[in-house]
């Protein structure tokens, strides 16, 4: 079994050395097949260990030892990583292999490039995902940041994927810190790094150092998953290619904020403030995110900020104790999220990498099998009844409302809002894009060739998940919970009990979101309140929201511009500073040595008058020493 | 010394000098009633002698060369 | 105060005049004679300190051999008087501060010797015997020094 | 009839006398047959003669020093006036070495510069005998006739290139403050004869005592004398005369005398402070102090704008002084040996230094200006990176001796308390670099296209002499264990009166 | 065994100077290898188990003030020689045949290793400074005579100057350790037994730290590292940038912290560095945040990254010590990357000036790829080498004080701000188009199978070093009994 564990890790990583460093030149097929064949391999390693059932720390070799700081190299198999690695390892397969079809017209290098990148990326998330300790929950933490940094930036030959590659990069760094901090806080308290021995030494009274380190490792988290302060990256990241934003920015990496939270619930259930900044922070970046989808003109943008929006949902879940549920939503926010860019992914492929919504239309028309998943992935998104997204979006809002507390009733109410917000902005998406008759800017007019088949088959597997993954947990409205039963040994005992009311709120979000969806198809199509209206009356209110609250500027201003000044001025500083200081004293010394060189007159009789001071000096000498 | 300009006669000072040392150990060794005092005397005469001897020599070549009455004249090395 | 105390006061007056003379007389010739006038009086003082020996030597040697090279040296560079540019201007003025400093220094620090009173010193004390004596048995080494140091004298002019 | 004092000489104890003074006898020999030989031979043959004759008593008086150190060393000898012990017979071997070396160089160069050959060997033996007197000196006698024989062979060599000026110059400035700098010395020991009574240096040691430390004549007498040695020493305040003497004498010369008067006037030192008045230690040891921070500064600030190097060794000298001062103050077992120590391995340092500059001084002149080194490690390797050996021994680069002597003589600087010297002169050291690395600079700076003004024949004398020297300055390094202990042993004598 | 270490590059270098210029490089090829398979064998042989010093040779060398010849190597010292010898060994690989007066430059090369090389094997402290002192001289030929730039010598001049100060101020702290403490020795085990009363430990802690602090360099001494790094030779540069600086920290865990463990008179000097390494963190990575120049921007880096080791061996605890030694390893593994890639940018395009450079990726592919990782090594990437190292000095440095840690991590967070912008400068501004049709200005001129080579040990150090930094760690536990300040 030791072997198998290791194996999830080594096959990813195989992969990614061999296409990075040996198939760089060699034939498209072989990367075509590796690529993707290699996660396929590790997802088979998942299931075998699901199937053993196996729930063990695996430890290889002692990583560092210093005095009594020992970190050793381990893995820990339990239900909760192996939730995730079937998440990260199943929808990446079928992504990576949806990106085999996507990839096509790129050059030989840059193919086996992305590839190697790709590979790459699902070695840290598993690394992540499979550490037994904090320091190597770190490692595939900045793992997953260089890769992010290496497929958002993979058009080099553009600058603002340049650019945004390094935002996204430098914004994850910061967040490492946060671990890195959170990790020395927990160290030096509880002198343990393995989560086994770690967790058991953790108070259950809330004091100090677990509020810091549960604040510390949500910096972390926060980062990583693109919640309210350090979001601005997520955008941005839009630039990488389709199957990227799918893999990372809606299955995986994204996630890894509530998977940290979920596997830290002992830090997190000893802390109280730490624990509500979680769930407010999730709402309110659900919120925020939420309306600002509400103007974006660029579907894969609209997608991303419909990602950080949902994550916000994971946050409220896991920030009120539901881990199971939050979980429950990230599982099915991967397949759905990943439908939606996948099928969109075919739609932008399909009209030659034009990404504005307002040059669609007519796509139900002329790619119907896309817009099938399409509708099912929006459904699905908005929270309508038979698809997944219901059931996980209400056992959350379910969980909320029924924690009975101040915090839960307020968090209810913004994921209430939230849902609303999301099936209106859902339905835009839905009619304006699909449903309206083609635009006349549409690239392509005629007939719309739809995607390969190595597109569609992993589209369409989705698709089924989407539609019949809810039966899982439909706890929402008083079924079984197959996911909470799962996690229940790594997870403990669920912390709230359900009362009936929720079922009423369950319902009256399910309403109320299926009319936003409609009220979008008026808002849209027939045109009976008309955008230029809207825009007319509340015109401040669009810009602010298409400016994305002005925090990219906020943050340029605060940070970026003040850094280079300060640079600048230690340069200048430097140079005036401890530079001319050393020199100077050469200087004055040249000097000084100068002055005296005068005395050197060459005057026979100015030399015997020295001499006699000389003598003069040396007997007040001799006299002050004899006297004292 | 000090204020002569003249080599010859800043020669005739060490002289001068030294004749004040003879006189001091002269006057010692009456006193302590030794007679090394004396032969040091001795001793300092024939190195006062020597000494002028050389100094002269040397005056002399310098005169040859060129006309040298006063010792400030001497300055080329310095610096 | 009987006639050695009067002797030495007149010799000691005449070595100081001629001291003076040498420093400030302007004409070479003048500096020479009343260097030669100091060395008499320190013979005769010599005398008084019953130094037979190195009365004689001095009168003989140093005044006659000695200070006649240095007339004779004179003489043949041209006696003329010093003038000319006076190119150190201070150093009169900051010369006569540090002697008198170093003056100072001197009589400060010997003002406190005691000197004790000599006793009678036997006949053969100064003599020229005692000095030969000495300078043959004890002085032997110095004594060989001094003949090459003579020697490299005469070498080097 | 005045009875002669009786006086027991015996012959044996007349040879065993001679025995103590071995080296002295054999240089004095070789400067006797030398004199005449220069009167009889013709003139062609008269110049190599001489040379040959010198380098033959030197060496058998390194001979005979080496000799009596291996095997056991002598004690004082005619009535104290001189000592055959290991201090002295340290200094002879360390002086007939320099005059090997001297004579070497030096009869090359006469010959380039066509001057008369065989007087300069002359003087140069004078000179030795001098110092070799003043190293083995007991008596105060013995240290002022040595001190001035030395003094007039160095009047008169300054002034023997009797064409130029300059060589004349400093002859004249040399001997006028020298004469006035000795008049000192001769008052400050008839004032040490006062107030002791005797000349003879262990019956002083005896006879000063701590508590005579108020006897203003003995006080007098220490400063006068500290005067007069710092002169010789050429330390800071009174060593205006240095860099002008040594850059108007001729180059053999100054090598000669840039090396052996410091050693010499230190064994001096030595021997009438430390071993003599060593009672007196506080008094003396101001003053020297104040001598040894002054010439260090001003040693080192003065080399730094110095143009010719002649100037600029003269002036290291006088730092290098300073250094060897703290030493002296230091006093005690490991001072005084530090102190041999230095004094020898900066003998080859400095050598070794004025030696690659007499290189380049062809029948024009000394080739004294810095640019005159351009390229010199291009245009013959083994001077430039022997030129490069002594100004990084100087400097006290590890490899080199410079180093270890300045361990030394700072580990014996702060164990006797001089902790603040000792900061001073590794700060002053540090300036010392700037001008040794500006030879090197010169030396190792890519070939000028413009022929340099002394294009030199070949040389081997020099060269030969530079190659020792060298080699000593480098292996002396890691050797320097087995020299401590010699020095050790040549300081023992010294201390074992107090 | 411990002397062929530093005898066998001194005397090849000296060989190697007189040669032909051809036979001269294969003969400085030989030596170097030789070195490197001599510090392997006694890496590969050390028990980590055993304390104290192994493989000791001892001889008398100056019996008066009992100096011993004194060789010993530890958990300390090892991995250092071996990383002198590789770099030592790569320097020479790298000097390009064409090269003026090559074989001088060679000889030259192999003097400094073996000084290096006597550095870290001296228990005796004057061996230690005898060797200290030796490895200037031929840095000051080599960086003078082969310097680049517009006044060569006066760079020189200043990088001597500036450590001849402290090194002489060092002299007087030997001198001093030697009179004051009373075991009267300059053996260091010894020394560290007896150390002196606080007040004079005060005092020798400034002096040695004076030295140390010029070679490392911490914040305010380091005016000289600009003028030097810009105007060295690559191939020089590799070895200054790489070990030279590390003989310095290798000095304070040797000499400065065993010989005066608590210098406390007016202030406790355990307290200042630390402070003086967080802002050289801060100022390092601020500066090189301002450069234009790739050259002057890695400089500046390894003074920010040097500032990691200095804090971590101030940590006084164990993290923070083996975090620090493990960040010298690493640093003497990237920098030399570093400029490397550099001089071979330089190489390819006539510049170093970020701006100008334009997009260069496209033209050399593999350079990008392998500059891709030197610079995630460089910003301390978890996964690689310097994430270990740097993680371990923070974490000792915040049981030191947590406003330390806050602090040194700004250092991380500016660090990948200037690295990417150095990758990213130089390889992906401007790039006219998709890498199979590159803009008809950029020549493909991707790396040479010989630069590969050159740098592939260093790549699969960084890689090894990362994943597996137990190999260098667990020989730290058998430190020499003169570490029993660190309260382990």
């Amino acid at each position: 079994m030791q072997a198998l564990a290791l194996a999830i890790l080594l096959f990813p990583a195989a992969g990614g050395i061999f296409l990075g460093v040996f198939n760089w030149r060699g034939s498209r097929l072989l990367t075509a097949m590796v690529g993707p064949g290699v996660i396929w391999a590790a997802f088979v390693c998942v299931l075998i260990l699901l199937g053993n059932n196996v729930d063990q720390d695996f430890t290889y070799w002692t990583w560092i030892r210093a005095g009594s700081f020992e970190v050793p190299f381990d893995i820990l198999i339990d239900h909760l990583s192996l939730f995730m690695c079937l998440v990260i390892t199943g929808v990446g397969g079928l992504i990576v292999t949806y990106a085999v079809g996507y990839m096509e017209h790129e050059t030989d290098g840059s193919y086996a490039r992305f590839f190697c990148y790709m590979d790459v990326f699902v070695l840290a998330m598993l690394i992540l995902v499979l550490a037994g300790n904090t320091v190597f929950l770190i490692v595939g933490w900045a793992g997953v940041g260089l890769s992010s940094y290496l497929l958002i930036g993979f058009y080099y030959w553009r600058r603002s994927a340049v650019i945004a590659a390094r935002k996204a990069f430098v914004m994850n760094v910061i967040g490492d810190i946060g671990m890195i901090l959170g990790a020395f806080v927990l160290f030096v308290s509880y002198h343990q790094v393995v989560y086994l021995k770690l967790f058991p030494a953790l108070p259950h009274t809330p004091d100090a150092t677990t509020e810091l380190a549960a604040f510390l490792l949500l910096v972390g988290g926060i980062a990583k998953s693109a919640q309210l302060p350090l979001h601005t990256w997520l955008p941005d990241a839009m630039e990488g290619p389709t199957p990227v934003s799918a893999l990372i920015h809606a299955a995986t990496m994204v996630t890894a904020g509530v998977y940290l939270v979920a596997r830290f619930h002992p830090l997190y259930d000893a802390t109280i403030y730490a624990h509500a900044a979680v769930a407010i922070i999730g709402a309110v970046t659900a919120l925020f995110a939420a309306s600002i989808a509400l103007v974006q003109t660029d579907i894969k943008r609209v997608l991303a900020y419909s990602t950080m929006s949902q994550i916000g949902y994971m946050f409220l879940a896991v920030g009120i104790g539901a881990y199971s549920a939050g979980l429950f939503h990230l599982l099915s926010h991967a397949f759905f999220k990943a439908l939606l860019f996948m099928a969109a992914g075919n739609v932008i492929h399909a009209l030659h990498d034009d990404q504005d919504m307002r040059h669609y239309g007519g796509l139900w028309h002329d790619m119907r099998r896309s817009s099938v998943t399409f509708l099912a992935g929006s459904l699905s998104l908005a929270g309508i009844i038979p698809f997944v997204g219901f059931f996980s979006k209400e056992n959350v809002l379910g969980e909320a409302f029924s924690r009975g507390d101040g915090l839960g009733y307020a968090v209810w109410f913004i994921g209430f809002v939230t849902a609303v917000l999301t099936g209106f902005y859902t339905g835009r998406m839905w009619w304006f894009a699909f449903w309206r008759p083609a635009s006349e800017e549409r690239p392509v007019a005629g007939h719309l060739h739809e995607a390969p088949l190595v597109m569609l088959v992993p589209v369409a597997v989705l698709a089924v998940l989407t539609t019949v993954g809810g039966f899982l947990q439909i706890k929402a409205i008083g079924g079984w919970a197959l996911v909470d039963d799962f996690l229940k040994p790594v997870l403990g005992e669920e912390r709230i009990r359900t009362n009936g009311l929720e079922y009423l709120a369950t319902v009256l979000t399910l309403v109320l979101a299926a009319l936003a969806f409609a009220a979008a198809y008026n808002f849209w199509i027939r045109g009976t309140w008309s955008p230029a209206g809207w825009r007319a009356r509340y015109g401040w209110g669009a810009r602010v929201l298409e400016r994305k609250y002005y925090f990219d500027e906020l943050y340029d201003w605060a940070f970026v511009r003040p850094l280079d000044r300060l640079a600048g001025f230690t340069d200048r500083e430097d140079r005036s500073l401890i530079d001319t200081g050393a020199v100077d004293v050469g200087a004055y010394t040249e000097r000084g040595a100068g002055a005296l060189s005068l005395t050197q007159t060459g005057f026979l009789r100015s030399y015997v008058l020295v001499f006699v001071a000389g003598v003069v000096i040396a007997a007040v000498l001799v006299l002050w020493r004899a006297s004292s | 010394m000090l204020i002569r300009r003249n080599p010859l006669v800043m020669l005739i000072c060490i002289e001068l000098m030294l004749n004040a040392v003879n006189l001091t150990l002269v006057a010692f060794s009456r006193q302590l009633n030794n007679r090394e005092g004396q032969l040091f005397a001795l001793m300092t005469m024939t190195v006062a002698a020597a000494e002028a001897v050389v100094g002269l020599a040397i005056l002399v070549d310098i005169f040859r060369v060129r006309d040298l009455e006063d010792v400030d004249d001497l300055s080329e090395l310095k610096g | 105060m009987g006639p050695a105390t009067i002797v030495f006061w007149l010799a000691s007056a005449v070595a100081l005049a001629g001291g003076l003379g040498v420093v400030l007389f302007k004409e070479p010739i003048r500096n020479v004679l009343s260097l030669v006038l100091v060395m008499l009086s320190l013979a005769v003082l010599f005398l008084l300190l019953s130094a037979q020996f190195v009365f004689a030597v001095q009168v003989i040697v140093y005044a006659g051999a000695v200070m006649v090279l240095f007339l004779f040296v004179i003489t043949l560079l041209g006696p003329v008087r010093e003038q000319g540019t006076v190119r150190l201007p201070w150093q009169i003025f900051i010369s006569a501060v540090v002697i008198a400093a170093f003056a100072g220094f001197l009589v400060a620090m010997l003002r406190g010797v005691s000197y004790r009173t000599p006793d009678a010193a036997d006949p053969i004390f100064g003599s020229v015997q005692s000095i030969g004596v000495g300078l043959f048995t004890d002085y032997l080494f110095p004594f060989e020094l001094t003949s090459i140091l003579l020697l490299v004298a005469a070498v080097g002019c | 009839m005045i009875a002669a004092a009786q006086v027991t000489y015996t012959a044996a104890q007349a040879w065993s006398d001679l025995a103590q003074i071995g080296p002295i006898v054999a240089v004095t020999v070789a400067l006797l047959v030398a004199v005449v030989v220069d009167l009889l031979l013709p003139r062609g043959l008269r110049g190599p003669v001489v040379t040959v004759i010198a380098i033959v008593g030197l060496v058998s008086a390194l001979a005979i020093a080496a000799y009596r150190l291996v095997n056991g060393y002598g004690g004082p000898a005619y009535f104290r006036f001189v000592s055959g012990d290991a201090f002295a017979l340290f200094f002879e071997m360390l002086f007939a070495l320099i005059g090997v070396l001297a004579v070497i160089v030096s009869s090359s160069y006469v010959r380039r510069r066509g001057l008369y050959e065989a007087e300069l060997q002359v003087l140069t033996l004078a000179a030795i005998v001098g110092m070799m007197s003043l190293a083995a000196a007991g008596s105060l006698v013995t240290v002022f006739l040595g001190l001035e024989l030395l003094s007039i062979a160095l009047y008169v060599s300054c002034g023997y290139n009797r064409i130029e000026l300059p060589s004349q110059e400093s002859a004249a400035k040399y001997l006028i403050i020298g004469g006035f700098a000795s008049a000192f010395v001769l008052y400050g020991m008839a004032l040490i004869y006062g107030a002791t009574g005797t000349t003879v240096l262990s019956d002083i040691a005896t006879r000063v005592t701590s508590d005579s430390a108020g006897n203003p004549l003995l006080l007098l007498g220490v400063l006068l004398m500290g005067v007069g040695f710092a002169f010789k020493v050429s330390a800071a305040p009174f060593h205006m005369w240095t860099p002008d003497v040594y850059q108007g004498a001729p180059l053999p010369v100054t090598a000669f005398m840039s090396v052996a008067t410091k050693a010499a006037a230190f064994a001096m030192i030595l021997r009438v402070f430390n071993y003599g008045l060593g009672h007196l230690g506080p008094e003396w040891q101001v003053l020297l102090a104040f001598t040894a921070a002054a010439s260090m500064v001003v040693g080192n600030l003065m080399a730094i704008v110095q143009a010719s190097l002649k100037r600029m060794l003269a002036y290291s000298g006088v730092a290098h002084a300073g250094y060897i001062l703290v030493g002296v103050l230091a006093g005690g077992r490991a001072g005084v040996a530090a102190v041999l120590f230095y004094l020898f391995g900066y003998v080859f340092m400095n050598f070794g230094a004025f030696a690659v500059v007499s290189t380049l001084s062809g029948p024009a002149g000394d080739g004294d200006l810095y640019e005159d080194l351009n390229g010199l490690a291009y245009r013959n390797p083994t001077l430039g990176v022997l030129m490069s050996v002594f100004m990084l021994s100087l400097a006290g680069f590890p490899p080199m001796v410079g180093f270890f002597g300045k361990v030394f003589l700072f580990t014996a600087g702060i164990s006797a308390g001089w902790t603040w010297l000792v900061v001073l002169a590794v700060l002053t050291s540090v300036v010392s670099v700037y001008y040794y690395f500006r030879v090197l600079f010169h030396v190792w700076s890519p070939l000028p296209e413009a022929p340099v003004r002394f294009a030199f024949g070949p040389v081997r004398g020099p060269v030969t002499v530079v190659l020792l020297a060298g080699v000593f300055a480098v292996a002396l390094g890691p050797l320097s264990g087995f020299l401590l202990q010699v020095g050790l042993n040549g300081a023992a004598p010294l201390l074992s009166g107090r | 065994m411990l002397s062929a270490i530093w005898i066998l590059p001194a005397l090849g270098g000296l060989i190697v100077c007189f040669l032909p210029r051809g036979a001269a490089r294969v003969g400085a090829i030989l030596v170097a290898l030789a070195e490197l398979a001599l510090t392997l064998v006694v890496a590969a042989t050390f028990d980590a188990s055993h304390h104290g010093y192994q493989y000791a040779e001892q001889a008398s060398w100056i019996a008066q003030f009992n100096v011993s010849y004194h060789l010993g190597v530890d958990g300390l010292s090892v991995w250092l020689l071996v990383l002198n010898a590789l770099i030592g060994a790569l320097a020479v690989l790298a000097t390009p045949a064409a090269w003026p007066r090559a074989s001088a430059f060679l000889g030259l090369m192999l003097l400094m290793e073996s000084g290096m090389a006597g550095v870290f094997l001296s228990v005796d402290l004057l061996l230690f400074y005898v060797f200290w002192e030796a490895m200037l001289i031929p840095a000051y030929f080599l960086l003078w005579l082969w310097g680049e730039g517009e006044r060569p010598n006066y760079a020189a001049l200043k990088f001597v100057l500036f450590t001849l100060v402290g090194s002489l101020l060092m002299l007087v702290g030997v001198l001093g350790e030697y009179v004051f403490s009373s075991a009267h020795t300059f053996d260091l085990p010894a020394l560290a037994a007896q150390p002196p009363s606080p007040a004079i430990q005060f005092g020798l802690f400034a002096l040695f730290a004076a030295a140390f602090a010029v070679k490392i360099p911490v914040w305010p001494l380091h005016s000289w590292l600009p003028d030097a790094y810009m105007s060295a030779p690559t191939p020089f540069l590799l070895l200054l940038a790489g070990v030279m600086g590390k003989t310095g920290a290798y000095g304070m865990l040797r000499v400065l912290l065993p010989l005066n463990p608590h210098p406390v008179n007016w202030w406790d000097w355990n307290w200042v560095l630390p402070v003086l390494a967080v802002i050289g963190i801060a100022w390092g990575a601020l500066l090189a945040l301002a450069q234009r120049d790739l050259k002057a921007l890695v400089a500046y880096s390894s003074i920010s990254h040097m500032g990691f080791i200095v804090l971590g061996i101030f940590a006084l605890n164990a993290q923070g010590q083996e975090g620090a030694l493990v960040q010298m390893l690493n640093h003497g593994i990237i920098v030399p990357a570093l400029f490397l890639i550099v001089a071979w940018i330089y190489a390819r395009t006539g510049s170093r000036d970020r701006s100008v450079l334009t997009g260069l990726a496209p033209a050399m592919p593999v350079l990008a790829g392998v500059f891709l990782v030197v610079t995630m090594a460089a910003l301390g990437l978890p996964g690689l080498n310097s994430f270990v190292g740097e993680f371990m000095t923070l974490l000792g440095a915040w049981q030191l004080s947590p406003w330390l840690a806050v602090a040194g991590c700004i250092g991380l967070i500016l660090a990948p701000i200037y690295m990417l912008r150095l990758f990213q400068g130089a390889m992906y501004t401007e790039v006219a188009g998709p890498p199979d049709h590159p803009a008809e200005g950029v020549v493909r001129k991707d790396m040479a199978r010989g630069e590969l080579a050159l740098i592939a040990p260093l790549l699969a150090l960084m890689f090894v070093l990362g994943l597996y930094p137990y190999l260098v760690v667990h020989a730290l536990p058998a430190l020499g009994q003169g570490m029993q300040v660190l309260h382990w």
